[in-house]
């Protein structure tokens, strides 16, 4: 009773709180060119967004739960749920994007020393670091463990040799949380660390990838000789690949969302004729009643009844990990069936958009028709990013049906 | 509306699995056809299943049931599937019962309702008239005379029809075929004269009528409802039918997949055990990720009916959810079961094509996934 | 030209000769009742089909360019072809059919001792002899060479313990041709042999196999020191292996048949409406112009043009083979297609038919709708009898696209 | 009719397969998308092309052309797809004097026929108004005016629109929206007053336009064929057209499939060759056969055109199931080969995403694979 006395005292003060700090701007929709990345060299569009960063940071709430020690808001895990409903309530924007908070912060908080937190997680909650990740290379795929990036000691620092791919906003970023070989003489899982290092640092470059959609915030990052410090050394010497683990959990979690788009008919508050695969298919094709298409019609039932029942199935997740009942391996499941259903939700938009859905760029095709085709080429790196899907369902077959691996037959 | 079972739903799930696992294995529904039974269900075993409550599960305390709703019933069809049983759990309790308790007056219900709960009376729902459902491709006439109707027409796929005392009649009292308006429900005894019934033996080894009814007399008191005003309630009948039914594919899914899962982890082929293969890993992983949007949308489909705050509407959309993803998955999986465990599934003696035969028939019965991607458009507005 | 003259003599001969020989009810479409198979104790439903039989095998054009020193017709290539086309002309009937001419005689006559050839091949072509063919075994499924029938010589037999499964009508045949693991101790495929035997052989019993579409030609069979002459080994000790694969290759053969029905729109001269799914979907639904179910028409046009392009496949397969052009190793291609294309063609019947595609037997359905829903039943083992779907897609994964094979790598 | 290429097709598929990996690799394309090219095909290489005679292939000698038949364009459609040429080939060649030569009098082939072999005229077949190819929905109208017409509507689609002298326009002389009668072909002067041509930048980095006709006046000499009743003969140049884009299509899907297979023999994950997995190897087997399937349905439709044995109805059908089946295998493996290729499949740097905006453009061109389906059933009568 006490403690819901306290909860309720606690949303008081959080809701006069927002109500005289929150920004009038920062509690409309989200636009995407105002999202704040923050960093040494920060972007603000909206003057705004500033002051709404700096007055959360001072709390600590840009990281409600991290211990207030280093920065954070040391809320409880209730008086976060009652900070987010508050916030939610005005409809205010999170005040920081950042992989430092989503990655990066819950696993140093859990594996870094006092040094470690006390210098890089206060700059984590107040944005003055944007961060990076550096794990994927260009030999690696699926084989992620199979990384050559080198780092050699050399008195203090570690001497790193290499290069990253698919490193989101490298060439934005000002540090990097890195997984390189600090032993090739053992298995190749048992030789991996996890440090971290200035992007400033001589010796590390980076170059934007273009996509087969356009242009991406994925960049190929080269370390040529760059020293990093060994006291940024995060988990102990060659314990990298427990950390990298924890951290991969994190993203695929993030992006098995993809499919539940389809069933709500709606993405992030916009109202498209594009949100709906079946009003799509209809306006294309002047049709008023029913799609005039007798296949396609077929087709997109099938994929709406799909959806229907993925998004039951995600609800049911939910609800079954809170009561702890049931394995919750069904996460490689709903990554790799969401991947596929975004997949062939943009596979129906191209057929019910026909020709207007194959132009590339200029005048005769509207923006969200242009937005359509780009989109759905970038649905194809869905089933490849986070794990592909060869990968998932490998670990539905190993991990939840138990069947037995003939990899680890060939392998010695 | 919660899609995680309630405790009471958990403990009557495990109960019914254990008693299921104990009493009627596959081997009691090829002992029925082997032995070409009269009746096509084990009376002992419906003795059994009435003692443990499962005819009243869904029925009101009022009317003598145990009001453990649609999910209760829900969980007992999911297990008995595992088995394949075959009783009158479908014909009589999920439609025959239903029918009364949506469409009846309170007299009828107090009047049928009890002996659906003790086992006295057998119920068959007579509708579709040709090879593929159409709810209202009802051309079985009942015309008005004296105080009562005479009955005539024809209907196939009656399931238990030669078992049930008495038959619940889809009859036109207006309009053309096809019209929803005209629709009228009749409790007609199997007794009755100008009554035929002929059994069919079907290839899931159930049993399912041809009848015809030829100058069929009824009193007023056979009419369940109104006058040519059934159709909103007998679609309802209809999907408590086809959520019902999916419950039951969704337990013999399960089964079959489970089985198929066994026998990769035990065959071996050139040396290695044959689930180590990647391609059948792959196909493996992908029905099981299949079938666990086929229980959900069971689980939310069940939940819907005993939800009070969901109307017709809703109902119609989860029942032709449920109904086309589970027609379409038990088709999969049944497939691939026979395929996976190569020759010896062709077997009669092995029992994973009984899964296969029982498959197709639930997945044609009141409606296949065509019939409900097509009504799921429809009732979505595209 | 004198080749062309003679041909051409033969021409006439021939037409004579089957004017004069053929019974008139040998000239009408077969029927499944008066199949003849032969044997000791032969079934001649038809008494002209006894006549037929004899006046053929006299000549020996049962097998019509086996060599006449065993019995056979002497024909050449050509004359053979003459002799196919002119009693297709009269519509005659095979007077035969046999597993020792389709499948033991060529090989015997390839690898056959010279008393081998003399004692069985002359009864292959009068049809004294009906064979069987004892490959499969209960464990061996795919891996044919695993197989565990021992044969253990003695003096001058081979004592044979072990059992066979599908053996097609081992409860009718009156010798068996099987294959035997002659040899324990070395790699498995170097142990097999190939032997014959009567099936009157004290300690040989069979027990036919019920299928999950009814009853079936195929049997179980058990040897239990059973007794086979050492003579009757072909081809040399452990020499089983190539045999059975010269075998195997006449099985495949025959069996990529299947998919071509459905392009055809017709069985073996009857004109059921089953026989075209698209005609059967319109006639169970009451359809006139087209079929009402926009959802199962696009299928059955999907259905009908792969059927079209496969059935063009077989086609192109032939002409190329002819010219020694292109990779023949279409085979295994043409197998697994074909077999899923019949699957398919019966699950769309299913669809079709509706409820009359579920009886078993008795009342209320037509013969034909029976038919239906049993072939359905039997077409699941299209893809598992002759080599596994799976099995033929290793195969051309490995033969035609060459790529690597990891159970080498399990393997030692 | 065969479906092995005759010795002299083989001879003109290997050398066009020379010309093509020497002169015209995908980076050419790469190019013309890069530096947004005026044109979008490389001239020079057009003009070796013609120098080659590809221009003048099906057509017939009486009009100066080499009369080598739509086997001999196939082919050279088949291996310009395996780079993904860009040329005026398809606008030009395969549709434009295609339906010159199907619709027009001996005058306006002996005029016009000749300027296409030797590459003085370009092409452009004007037909669709909105997003789906439906050729009688046509609006476009053509109104008789004194000797002339005049011309009203819009186009879209229109390949190769930018860069035609010419442009053939299928307008309506009579009839309403979806009629077949009433149909008429113009071939229309593009720099007639009247005429806007908008360049449309496509996600296959080739190039169509949107076209409007504002009260263009052209002469009775711009008719195609007889008035009214271009239905027939249009159909038959669609058909030509949706064959040839076919064997384009095979021969892309061949190469992107042959470019996967490499690298599911160089690829190493986990140790092993990505290849030996046999997930991925039973996938890249059914592309096989699926391909094998589309190379005959491309072989017997080319063949069937030059077969005079074939009306009509033969062709219409041999052109659907080509199309049909070929849209949906070139789906199929152009997603197959990016998902197979992982991260650098995604990458512009890589070319196997220039084949997968390819395939989705071809599939769409002239009826994707459900407009085809639903003719081929049709035509079939069902």
């Amino acid at each position: 009773m006490q403690a819901i006395a306290h909860l309720e005292d606690f949303r008081q003060e959080t809701r006069a709180w927002l109500e005289a700090n929150c920004p009038a701007s920062m509690r409309t929709p989200m636009v995407d060119a105002e999202v704040v990345w923050g960093g040494r060299n920060p972007t603000f569009v909206n003057p705004e967004s500033k002051l709404w960063l700096e007055r959360m940071a001072e709390k600590g709430w840009t990281t409600p739960t991290w211990p207030a020690e280093y920065g954070g808001g040391g809320l409880s895990k209730d008086e976060s749920m009652v900070l987010a409903q508050e916030m939610s309530r005005i409809n205010a924007r999170p005040p920081l994007n950042s992989f430092g908070i989503s990655m990066l912060g819950p696993v140093l908080l859990e594996s870094g020393t006092h040094e470690q937190k006390s210098e890089h997680i206060p700059k984590i909650v107040r944005g003055e670091i944007r961060w990076c990740q550096g794990y994927s290379e260009p030999g690696s795929g699926s084989d992620l463990a199979s990384l050559n990036t080198k780092a050699v000691l050399d008195g203090d620092d570690y001497v790193i040799n290499g290069s990253k791919v698919w490193t989101s906003y490298a060439d934005k970023a000002d540090w990097i949380f890195c997984l390189v070989r600090t032993d090739s003489d053992v298995p190749k899982h048992a030789g991996i660390s996890f440090i971290l290092f200035d992007m400033d640092t001589p010796g590390v470059t980076t170059k934007p990838i273009q996509l087969i959609s356009g242009m991406s915030p994925f960049c190929e990052t080269f370390f040529d000789d760059a020293r990093a410090k060994a006291a940024n050394l995060v988990g102990g010497l060659n314990n990298g690949w427990a950390i990298a683990k924890r951290l991969l959990q994190h993203e695929r979690t993030m992006i098995s969302g993809f499919g539940l788009a389809g069933s709500q008919g709606d993405r992030g508050g916009t109202t498209s004729t594009m949100d709906s695969v079946e009003r799509a298919a209809m306006h294309y094709r002047g049709d008023t009643d029913k799609i005039s298409d007798p296949g396609l019609r077929d087709e997109i039932a099938k994929f709406k009844i799909d959806s229907a029942a993925f998004a039951l199935t995600s609800q049911r997740s939910t609800e079954e990990s809170k009561q702890g009942q049931g394995p919750n391996a069904t996460s490689s499941m709903l990554k790799n069936y969401g991947c596929e259903l975004n997949k062939r939700r943009y596979e129906l938009l191209l057929s019910s958009l026909g020709s207007q859905a194959l132009g590339w760029e200029g005048e005769g095709f509207a923006s969200d028709e242009i937005a359509v085709t780009r989109e759905w080429l970038r649905s194809k790196a869905n089933s490849i990013e986070g794990g592909t899907s060869e990968v998932q369902l490998n670990v539905i077959a190993k991990r939840v049906l138990g069947l037995p691996d003939m990899l680890s037959l060939v392998q010695k | 509306m919660s899609l995680v079972l309630s405790e009471d739903q958990q403990l009557l799930k495990d109960s019914a699995k254990a008693f299921v696992d104990q009493n009627a294995p596959v081997s009691v529904l090829r002992g029925l056809r082997d032995s070409k039974d009269a009746q096509g269900y084990d009376q002992n075993l419906w003795r059994q299943m009435l003692e443990l409550g499962w005819a009243g599960m869904a029925i009101p305390e009022a009317y003598g049931g145990f009001e453990f709703g649609y999910g209760g019933l829900g969980v007992v069809l999911e297990e008995s599937g595992r088995t394949l049983v075959s009783s009158p759990l479908i014909a009589t309790v999920l439609l025959g019962a239903s029918a009364i308790n949506e469409l009846g007056s309170d007299a009828q219900k107090s009047e049928f309702l009890p002996q659906v709960v003790s086992g006295e009376l057998l119920l068959a729902l007579a509708i579709d008239e040709k090879p593929h459902h159409r709810p209202c491709r009802i051309e079985t006439s009942a015309v008005k005379s004296g105080e009562g109707y005479v009955l005539n027409g024809c209907k196939t796929f009656v399931l238990d029809g030669h078992i049930a005392n008495k038959l619940v009649v889809v009859a036109r009292t207006a309009g053309a075929i096809d019209d929803r308006a005209g629709l009228s429900v009749f409790l007609v005894d199997a007794a009755a004269e100008g009554v035929s019934i002929n059994r069919s033996w079907m290839v899931d080894s159930r049993n399912s009528a041809m009848l015809s009814l030829n100058n069929v007399k009824v009193g007023a008191d056979a009419l369940l409802g109104a006058e040519g005003d059934a159709y909103t309630s007998l679609t309802r009948v209809l999907d408590i039918g086809r959520i019902g039914i999916a419950a039951e594919m969704l337990g013999s899914m399960q089964q079959a997949f489970e089985i198929t899962l066994d026998y990769l982890k035990q065959r071996e082929q050139f040396g290695v055990l044959i689930g180590s293969f990647q391609g059948l890993q792959h196909r493996a992983a992908e029905m099981y990720s299949e079938i666990e949007l086929c229980k959900s949308a069971v689980r939310a489909a069940l939940a819907a009916l005993d939800d009070a705050d969901k109307n017709d509407a809703d109902i119609a959309e989860f029942a032709s959810i449920a109904k086309a993803k589970l027609s379409e998955v038990a088709t999969l999986v049944s497939n691939e079961a026979v395929q996976m465990h190569g020759g010896i599934g062709m077997t009669d003696e092995y029992d994973i094509g009984f899964y296969m035969k029982r498959a197709r028939v639930a997945a044609a019965f009141l409606g296949d996934a065509l019939f409900h991607r097509e009504r799921y458009a429809s009732l979505n507005g595209f």
